[in-house]
């Protein structure tokens, strides 16, 4: 019972699901909540969920990371995809460009008409 | 502390259950499908130590294969932080959001952001060799400079023309570097220096160089971008 | 010589902005007019496919064929005329900075030929449409950027899921090889990825119903940014949107879906701008109703409607260019984009110059917009899609109402106030003009390359 | 072992997304979420995945957790202000 706990099926099989989850919680958050700060929070937990997601797919159990050291001397298929975590390592450092923009987006918002509710950004629209 | 009354409405029923269901029919799907056994990932492994002389796969990913992305990311981060910067550009009265009197701290940051610094370097020059590189370096050094901030309030002030002159050297440069590669060896970001031993600091040919640039601009914008949160004040 | 100059000077030029200090305008005119010079001279050598670094599927591609050629001579067309527009005002670093963003972003997006690289430049795209809207620094710029950001986050959580999903299946994201093996993959996966990218694309290319916030950002930007908007970027999307479909030889299912879905669109924005009274959003409604059209005419998997939508991008970019900048010099008058301005100004120029554009759009004789609907009805006729070519004649008559409505109010009677144009704006006004009428009139040389230019994105994956 | 720490990481995940997005103490949102990007270090890591751990623990993690932090203590000093 315990042994099949450590084989790559169950591991992605957790790994899908849970990361599933978490996409959705991030979406329904993004989707539902009305203040600007938990709308971006929802979106990072979103992307965050894609991250985890895709570098675990690539990850069997026994795979070591794609590195070459002391104790593993040669590039061999023995290492997980490094494609992916560069692709990762690359969209981490976009989303936190776009958030830290966004963020600065809803200061100067906020300095100017005090209010952090989506429901109520009313400026645009027909006849304003 | 969960107000249920208050969190659930009719609108947020719909948007959960659409995207639950839209949830159950991806996991469904990605529960049961066959992965490839050979991608491009495969192939760099194999090939990685012959045409890069790297010791980590995935900084010859980042830097050399896909090499262009990193262009791209770059540019990502300076045009983040412009825009961030062009928001500002109206307040007057920049001060330092942290009003914070710590000694302790104050004595501390002395000999700690030398330290910091030494080891974002470290990071930076050894991506090739080790996990790190010229993004976690450069965060770990724009770091300090965070410590710095809330230690020093507004003794410590940063000089913007040279951190520009930084941003601008140092973006130019990367993309120089790829020039070069297209003169030199006619195609862009190809290696024009001699690969090395593997493993040893001096070894992956342009690599890293890119990866030390990379790592300058980063520090550079995000310090920027540090200093830009920290000192907005408020329109008078 | 590489075709990776349209991307990479751009770029290096922007990075070096500190350096110029004044000279901004007059090296923005350079750069982009030497660049469409350097694109022109590509003409007859495509298709060239470049990799970066290393020469194998490894790398990234570049690839440059004749419709992606097209795009890149149309962007710089529309950017040197653009940077003309502004010669004599004061050098801006932001303007300097996020139009060469703006270039360089496109160009990668349309030569990209790599899934992940095209995210890449899919970023850089929507970041600098943010920064751009966000340009006027009140409350409602703001309001507008925040939304923008809110739904471009979703477009690339979509357009993620689907890099992820390729990934997975076929172990590659070159686009080349993904379109020679799309269909190993499993009918499920292939729904999911063409949704997802369909979600992720259809909202930056303003398709309905993903299309409900582009009007808000229309207004809450300045005219000339809606003309980049308008002219440039919308067309990239769907450039790349068509583009990948017809490289991964989707299922016709889908196409006709697309084709239904412009239909709706098409009536939708028409039916909206109907009843506003804001000039800005009228015409970004009328954008929004060209995508339709554009989406009717792309999705038919047939050369020569789709050589009637090329003749459209090109025709309505230019339009929509000279419209916004028209509008610009009223705005700056009368501080103001309501209809009622449209009555209070007395300047036979501009009067002439809202028609031709008005006409055009309306696709009547002799100008540009009449031969690319013929065209787009003529082959639409030969398919026997009658349902389509009655749909959009429908549409086009209530497009027409508001049109005649606003140059009807030109005439009225009321108080006017004299407008004064300078005379580098007045030339470059006449000169979209006169190439909207001189394509109505001799449209043969650019219906060629529009075929060719069809017979190119639909063998997508002949590279 | 590993796919027992695994499931419960996920498990903890979940538990803070959930309270991140429910909690209605902003600040404590923030700490919540740097709690979230540390337990998906820890996953990172044990992916065999160390560059993108170190990634995300600088940037993820810490730039993220220090603007969202710095967004509202400037959101808080207009308060205070009026």
């Amino acid at each position: 019972m315990l042994s099949s706990f450590n084989q790559t099926p169950f591991l992605h099989d957790v790994i899908t699901v849970g990361s599933l989850i978490l996409l959705t919680i991030g979406l329904v958050g993004a989707l539902t909540k009305k203040n600007l700060f938990k709308i971006f929070l929802s979106l990072a937990i979103a992307e965050a969920s894609l991250f985890i997601y895709f570098i675990g797919m690539h990850f069997e159990v026994g795979k070591v990371a794609p590195i070459v050291t002391q104790e593993v001397e040669k590039f061999s298929l023995n290492m997980v995809d490094p494609v992916p975590q560069a692709m990762i390592l690359t969209t981490i450092v976009i989303a936190i460009a776009v958030l830290s923009l966004a963020l600065s987006f809803v200061i100067n918002y906020f300095k100017l008409t005090n209010n952090m509710r989506i429901n109520e950004m009313n400026e645009l629209g027909e006849g304003k | 502390m969960i107000n249920i009354k208050k969190d659930i409405s009719i609108e947020t029923l719909v948007v959960s259950l659409l995207v639950s269901v839209m949830t159950i029919m991806l996991i469904s799907l990605f529960l049961n499908f066959n992965e490839v056994s050979s991608s491009i990932g495969t192939e760099i492994l194999l090939i990685n130590e012959a045409s890069t002389g790297t010791a980590n796969a995935v900084t010859s990913v980042v830097t050399y294969f896909r090499g262009f992305d990193t262009l791209g990311e770059v540019t990502i981060l300076f045009l983040s932080i412009f825009g961030i910067s062009l928001g500002l550009e109206g307040y007057k009265d920049k001060l330092n959001i942290f009003a914070y009197e710590n000694q302790l701290l104050k004595t501390a940051v002395d000999t700690l952001f030398p330290l910091i610094i030494l080891f974002g370097f470290y990071v930076i020059i050894h991506g090739h060799l080790s996990p790190g590189g010229g993004f976690q370096g450069g965060v770990i050094i724009a770091s300090a400079f965070l410590l710095m901030f809330l230690a020093k309030n507004d003794d410590f002030a940063l000089n913007h023309k040279i951190m520009g002159l930084i941003e601008a050297l140092s973006g130019a440069s990367f993309i120089l570097i790829g020039l070069l590669g297209l003169l030199i060896v006619n195609r862009f970001f190809d290696n024009f220096l001699p690969l090395g031993t593997l493993g040893n600091l001096f070894s992956g040919g342009v690599i890293p160089l890119i990866y030390i640039f990379v790592g300058l601009k980063v520090s550079a914008e995000i310090t920027a971008l540090v200093e830009y949160f920290v000192r907005i004040k408020d329109v008078e | 010589m590489s075709i990776l100059y349209f991307v990479t000077i751009p770029l290096l030029a922007s990075f070096l902005t500190p350096f110029f200090k004044d000279y901004l305008r007059y090296i923005s005119v350079a750069l982009n007019s030497l660049l469409l010079v350097f694109a022109l001279s590509f003409m007859g050598d495509t298709p060239i496919r470049e990799y970066i670094s290393f020469d194998s599927a490894l790398s990234i591609s570049f690839v440059l064929d004749s419709a992606s050629l097209f795009f890149v001579v149309l962007f710089f067309l529309i950017m040197t005329l653009f940077s003309l527009y502004h010669l004599k005002e004061e050098s801006r670093k932001d303007s300097f900075i996020l139009t060469n963003m703006l270039l360089a972003s496109v160009s990668g997006l349309v030569l990209s030929g790599d899934i992940f690289n095209i995210y890449i430049f899919f970023e850089i795209a929507s970041i600098t449409a943010y920064i751009l809207t966000s340009l006027g620094r009140d409350k409602k710029a703001y309001s507008g950027a925040i939304r923008y950001m809110i739904i471009g986050s979703f477009a690339s959580i979509f357009l993620l899921i689907a890099i992820v999903t390729i990934y997975l299946n076929l172990g590659t994201l070159n686009l080349l090889t993904i379109s020679e093996s799309f269909f190993t993959i499993s009918q499920n996966s292939q729904f999911l990825i063409i949704l997802s990218l369909f979600i992720g694309f259809g909202i930056k290319a303003e398709i309905f119903p993903l299309n409900f916030w582009v009007v808000d950002i229309y207004q809450a930007s300045s005219n000339r940014v809606n003309a980049l908007f308008s002219a440039i970027l919308s067309k990239a999307y769907i450039f790349l949107f068509f583009h990948i479909a017809y490289m991964l030889h989707v299922d016709t299912k889908y196409l006709s879906f697309l084709a239904v879905i412009g239909v709706i669109s098409f009536a939708v924005a028409e039916l909206s701008a109907l009843s506003s009274k804001d000039i800005k959003r009228i015409f970004a409604y009328s954008t929004l109703g060209q995508i339709g059209v554009l989406f009717i005419a792309l999705s038919s998997n047939s050369i020569d409607v789709i050589s009637g939508a090329i003749f459209l991008i090109a025709i309505h970019s230019i339009t929509k260019l000279m419209l916004f900048l028209s509008l610009d010099i009223l705005e700056q008058k009368f501080k103001s984009t309501t209809i009622e301005i449209f009555k209070n100004f007395n300047s036979l120029f501009l009067v002439v110059i809202f028609a031709i554009g008005f006409l055009s759009l309306l696709g009547l004789p002799p100008f540009g917009g009449f031969i690319a609907k013929l065209t787009i009805l003529n082959g639409l006729v030969g398919l026997r899609e009658y349902l389509f070519v009655g749909a959009i004649l429908v549409i086009s008559l209530i497009e027409a109402v508001y049109f005649f409505r606003l140059l009807g109010s030109t005439r009225v009677q009321e108080p006017k106030e004299d407008i004064e144009i300078e005379l580098l704006p007045k030339v470059l006004l006449s000169l979209m003009a006169i190439a909207i009428v001189y394509f109505g009139l001799f449209p043969d040389a650019l219906l060629d390359i529009s075929k060719d230019v069809a017979t190119t994105l639909i063998g997508g994956a002949d590279v | 072992m590993i796919g027992l720490i695994i499931l419960s990481i996920f498990i903890t995940l979940i538990i803070l997304a959930v309270l991140i997005i429910t909690n209605e103490d902003l600040p404590h949102s923030v700490i919540l979420f740097m709690g979230f990007g540390l337990g998906s270090v820890i996953l990172f890591f044990l992916f065999s995945a160390p560059d993108v751990a170190l990634t995300e623990a600088v940037i993820g993690t810490g730039i993220s957790g220090v603007v969202f932090l710095v967004t509202l203590l400037q959101i808080r000093s207009k308060e205070v202000k009026k």
